[in-house]
């Protein structure tokens, strides 16, 4: 839409206008401390690689509560399920990298999807604006490139910032964002020349190729799934489940109960496939009783199926979490290569 | 908003053990606020997550039918920590049921062909509901001929049974009923299920079939169906998988890119091929 | 301390004899890692893929995890600890001895990511090692390390480095540092009982219940563990500090007598958690009273499967 | 906190201190009422989840007690039980939790008067340290308050 500039000694300034009446949350801390959370105008930082956690967690945190009952029989509605409803406020975030800002998209697209739309989800959803940081130097593992990103992406964002010379450059996206923006000191300024020269810059220094996983999408599913490089893949994993609790689309959970002897509460928790917990049934039957399986899963699901489902957007945005965290060193971009081609033998 | 994770508060109106070794009870619910039914808008083949304060959800498959009102029927078998305690739940009590969650069997697109309803053991819930419906007075003009073939390990394992022997009684249905094994008693058919399906079963032109049981059961009934020239696109499984919210989001019961909750639970044997067997 | 190249070059033959006489069927070594500073866990099976065998600093992880339940013969790469929860494996009959092959690396410590990053905060691309020194590259940098300066905690207190029960050694033995003296726990012991709960508290405040840190434990090979079992349900699932507690405690009890101090867990935990100190309590608890180690023979029993008539136990009224 | 009664968990070997909690009852033995019994089958089968898990849902205390070291049942059910509870009364200790809490004893059949003197101990040391605040599962979590 239209383009801006705020002045390095306006920062704070601009800060306490966009959050005016709006509750600001950035990336505060360093390293794995580092985090999305609420904080105040005078410490947004511009120098963050990025968040330790994925941004996931303000939309559709670690335990959410649910629906909860009381069991006093003297009350109406004893043993009954309450909703406890969603508590979102309106609020702006401030420094979401465009990798975590499509991988909210992702997951959007699950909470509401075709048939059920997820009340929690929809509440904080839609009720955050959100300012994106593009990046000028990607990190060692980055590869949105690769899945269809870009350091400079504009999905699920409604500003798109980035840091120049002097102060911050920004484009404004929905309308939403332009309301934002037009409401602070901002000054309108041209500046698609030089967010097209840096996105090319940002580009070349990622080590990955673009769009080079597309070939993906175009393979046969049954094809994909039974490559004999499975079982090799995944000889590693330990089945932590640490890819999935920090992956920014991973979005599976699972609900739990619990009581007291004055009532109940019904939340769900973030829950991960790479647990045989997470499909056994109660007969005793595993769907995917093996790691093999459960780490085809995974890999199919990022990058197959949910391609599928998303009219060809991977389920992967290239944050390059997992490729960090795995700690047997299990890298998606390795995976991702194999699936690229029919793998006739099973090589390490 | 509606809150797909709030249970309709229900009460249990009555219920019946099913079966010798006590572990099949079924459940009748009746809505605790006048309105719910309505909401509650479903057709056989849907299922609901029957959601017990405090101990959790099950998935279930709905064993009424939509024309049967004034409540709602469940089977259950007693297996895990919910339905264990549901067992131990007694008449008044109140609960929740959220629903109706998933597909129901493609009625509509099946309309003017015969179908075949084929059942092995508790599996029937689902396919008593569509036998129910279809024999509506307003749905069963609109379908040929129509069979029923139902089968349990043992005659005192088959589910409604009464309705089954009204049902033999009329003539716009066919009824075959068979035990796995010989048993006192029991004059009716004998035989695994297949077999007798091998048997009885009609002609695969114009017809369609519902088909439900235990993984081997359909395993063999299927290769006997495909022989008798039913093509992969006629035959409707329903399949069963792990779930949690019932609602295509939390992840774990799906088969490739398609959640049994939220696209099925009933799916053609031709759309489940191109699909892992992750079921 | 000798060079990582020979080391290397020694792993890599015996691999390769190993592999090629049929001694064993897999060699389950470390490979490098698509990222800096991380070495990963390889499953060799021939000959001619032993040269993706190395090692380094950053062989952190502890290999037995991948014993239990595994067929055929095997050869495992082990530092001290590890080869220590190997022969702990083995005395809790989860692996044949017969199937089992040590090629022992002498070690010099294993190097601790976050104290890189302490020192050296910005994006590594690559790293080289020599002499004791790492060097980190970046895009415009390129910092040098001390080694013995970044070495993980239970390395610096670590009194096995060499694994003496191997079936063969890939270098010559090295010095072991001090065992563990528990200094720091002991001082926190001696304060008060709401400070040591805070204490813990705060330990694992940060903990998302991934288990990692069990996942990559050798100890942690239960085919259900307490936290999974669900009839009961023993733990609940979300974060509520008193459950995440409970597992610590509980994880840390199962460990207890069998724990080699190995930091497996504490390399698999996302958010460095200092795990360890809960398998400390219960490792000084052992030695006090059993004057106990794990895996330091082959034939020991673990001191929970034992007994003495005369055992102390004075709380006991 | 003169008025606080303690809830205490106590877990009985079926063989000897269950069978002297009977007989100081049929003794006329006063002792406190604060304590609920499970019954095992031996201290061996105590696994240390269920002490965690009294606490959890809110034991002021735990007592454990059972045969005396050489006469167990299972001739030697209490002696690997012993090595478990040293290890977990000291790791329970060293994480802040209040010995007085956790308390064992070896209490055989015979033993009524021991068992009543036993049980105000238990009793009293709980009573000293108040409720159990910082070892339960939190109720306010629940979120009750918003639906009652």
């Amino acid at each position: 839409m239209t383009e801006y500039i705020v002045k390095e000694s306006n920062l704070t300034e601009f800060f306490q206008a966009v959050s005016q009446n709006r509750t600001l949350l950035s990336p505060v801390g360093q390293g794995e401390k580092c985090r999305l959370e609420p904080t105040t105008p005078d410490k947004i930082k511009l120098d963050f690689a990025n968040t330790h956690l994925s941004p996931k967690a303000s939309f559709f945190p670690q335990t959410e509560r649910l629906l909860a009952f009381h069991k006093d029989k003297s009350l109406p509605n004893s043993n009954v399920y309450q909703d406890l409803g969603d508590k979102a406020q309106d609020c702006v975030l401030f420094g979401l990298r465009p990798c975590d800002a499509k991988g909210l998209t992702v997951a959007n697209k699950v909470f509401q999807n075709d048939r059920f739309v997820d009340p929690y989800w929809k509440g904080k959803y839609e009720k955050a604006l959100k300012i994106g940081l593009a990046c000028l130097k990607p990190s060692p593992q980055c590869f949105c490139a690769a899945v269809g990103g870009s350091p400079f992406g504009e999905q699920g964002l409604d500003v798109l910032a980035y840091v120049k010379e002097g102060g911050l450059g920004l484009k404004t996206l929905t309308e939403a964002g332009e309301a934002l923006i037009k409401s602070t000191k901002a000054e309108s300024a041209s500046l698609s020349n030089e967010i097209q020269k840096l996105e090319q810059e940002a580009y070349g220094l990622q080590k990955a190729e673009k769009d080079s996983y597309k070939v993906i999408t175009e393979r046969d599913l049954m094809e994909v799934y039974n490559d004999p490089h499975w079982p090799f893949t995944a000889e590693n994993c330990l089945n932590c489940g640490v890819c999935t609790f920090f992956c920014p689309t991973c979005h599976c959970f699972d609900i739990q109960d619990e009581q007291s002897e004055k009532g109940g509460v019904r939340m769900r928790n973030w829950d991960t496939c790479m647990s045989s917990l997470f499909t056994l049934h109660a007969s005793g039957h595993n769907p995917r009783p093996t790691k093999v399986e459960r780490v085809r899963q995974r890999f199919m699901h990022k990058l197959k199926y949910i391609p599928i489902k998303q009219d060809g957007v991977f389920g992967c945005t290239g944050c390059g979490r997992c490729v960090v965290m795995c700690p047997v060193n299990i890298d998606i971009r390795d995976v991702a290569a194999k699936m690229c081609r029919p793998t006739q033998t099973a090589k390490v | 908003m509606n809150n797909p994770y709030l249970p309709y508060p229900v009460r249990i109106a009555e219920i019946t053990v099913n079966d010798d070794e006590r572990n099949l009870r079924t459940f009748k619910f009746e809505f605790l606020n006048p309105g719910d039914e309505e909401k509650f808008s479903y057709l056989p083949g849907q299922f609901a997550e029957l959601s017990v304060p405090g101990q959790g959800e099950i998935p279930i498959g709905i064993a009424s039918s939509p024309t049967e009102k004034g409540y709602l029927l469940f089977t259950v078998n007693r297996t895990g920590h919910v339905s264990t305690f549901l067992h131990y739940m007694k008449p008044g009590d109140v609960m929740g049921i959220r629903g109706p969650l998933g597909h129901p069997y493609p009625f509509e697109k099946l309309k003017g062909k015969n179908l075949v309803i084929i059942a092995g053991g508790f599996a029937v819930t689902t396919l008593r509901a569509a036998g129910v419906w279809l024999l509506d007075p307003a749905n069963r003009a609109n379908y040929g001929k129509i069979s029923f073939i139902y089968g349990a390990r043992g005659p005192s394992l088959l589910l409604f049974l009464d309705d089954f022997k009204a049902w033999e009684k009329r003539d716009d249905i066919d009824v075959f009923l068979c035990s796995y094994k010989e048993a006192k008693g029991w004059d009716g058919l004998v035989g695994f299920l297949p077999e007798v399906v091998k048997k009885v079963c009609p002609p695969a032109d114009n017809a369609a079939v519902f088909l439900c049981g235990a993984p081997v059961v359909i395993k063999f009934t299927q290769t006997v169906l495909l022989e008798a020239g039913f093509k992969n696109e006629d035959i409707f499984l329903s399949l069963e998988n792990r779930m949690k919210c019932g609602l295509g989001i939390c992840g774990r019961c799906n088969v490739g890119p398609e959640y049994v909750c939220k696209d099925g639970p009933v799916f053609s044997v031709a759309e489940l091929s191109g699909l892992p067997r992750e079921y | 301390m000798a060079a990582f190249e020979e080391i290397t070059k020694k792993i890599r033959q015996s691999a390769k004899t190993l592999l090629e006489s049929g001694r064993v069927q897999t060699v389950i070594g470390f490979r490098t890692a698509s990222t800096p500073l991380n070495a990963a866990p390889v499953f060799i099976r021939s000959a001619e893929d032993c040269d993706k065998l190395i090692w380094n600093s950053f062989c952190r992880l502890n290999l037995a995890n991948y014993l239990p339940g595994r067929e055929g013969k095997v050869a495992l790469v082990t530092k001290g600890c590890d080869a220590r929860s190997a022969v702990g494996q083995v005395s809790e009959n989860q692996f044949l001895r017969e199937n089992l092959y040590l090629i022992g690396v002498p070690c010099s410590g294993m190097v601790d990511n976050q104290k890189i990053e302490a020192k050296e905060p910005r994006p590594i691309v690559e790293v080289e090692e020599s002499d004791g020194v790492i060097t980190l590259k970046g895009q415009d940098f390129s910092t040098s390390v001390k080694i013995e300066e970044v070495l993980r905690r239970n390395c610096l207190t670590c009194s096995n480095r060499t694994p003496k029960l191997a079936d063969e050694l890939a270098g010559p033995e090295t010095s072991s540092p001090a065992a563990d003296d528990y200094s720091d726990l002991k001082a926190l012991l001696s304060k008060p009982l709401e400070e040591r709960m805070a204490y813990f508290k705060e330990l694992i405040k940060d903990c998302l219940r991934c288990y990692a840190c069990r996942n990559a434990c050798p100890l942690c090979y239960c085919p259900v563990c307490f936290v999974d079992e669900t009839l009961p349900q023993w733990l609940g699932k979300s974060d509520d500090p008193t459950d995440t507690f409970i597992f610590h405690l509980l994880r840390g009890f199962h460990c207890a007598g069998r724990c080699t101090a190995c930091g497996a867990c504490e390399t698999a935990c996302p958010v460095n958690i200092k795990v360890r100190e809960f398998n400390r309590l219960m490792e000084l608890s052992v030695e006090t009273n059993w004057n106990y180690s794990a895996g330091l023979s082959w034939e020991q029993k673990p001191p929970l499967t034992v007994f003495q008539v005369d055992d102390n136990a004075d709380f006991i009224k | 906190m003169t008025d606080f009664e303690p809830k205490v968990v106590a877990f009985f070997c079926n063989w000897c201190t269950y069978g002297a909690a009977d007989l100081a009852g049929v003794s006329r033995l006063d002792y406190p009422p604060n304590f609920r019994v499970v019954r095992l089958p031996c201290t061996g089968r105590l696994n240390p989840k269920f002490i965690l898990e009294a606490f959890k849902r809110g034991a002021d205390g735990v007592w454990v007690s059972g045969c005396h070291p050489g006469d167990c049942h299972y001739i030697a059910g209490n002696y690997h039980a012993r090595r478990k509870f040293v290890l977990l009364h000291q790791l329970l200790e060293s994480v802040g939790v209040d010995p007085n809490r956790l308390r064992f004893s070896w209490i055989s059949s015979a033993e009524a008067n021991k068992f009543q003197a036993m049980a105000k101990e238990v009793i009293e040391g709980v009573k000293a340290c108040g409720p159990n605040l910082t070892f339960r599962k939190d109720e306010l979590k629940l979120g009750l308050s918003e639906v009652a």
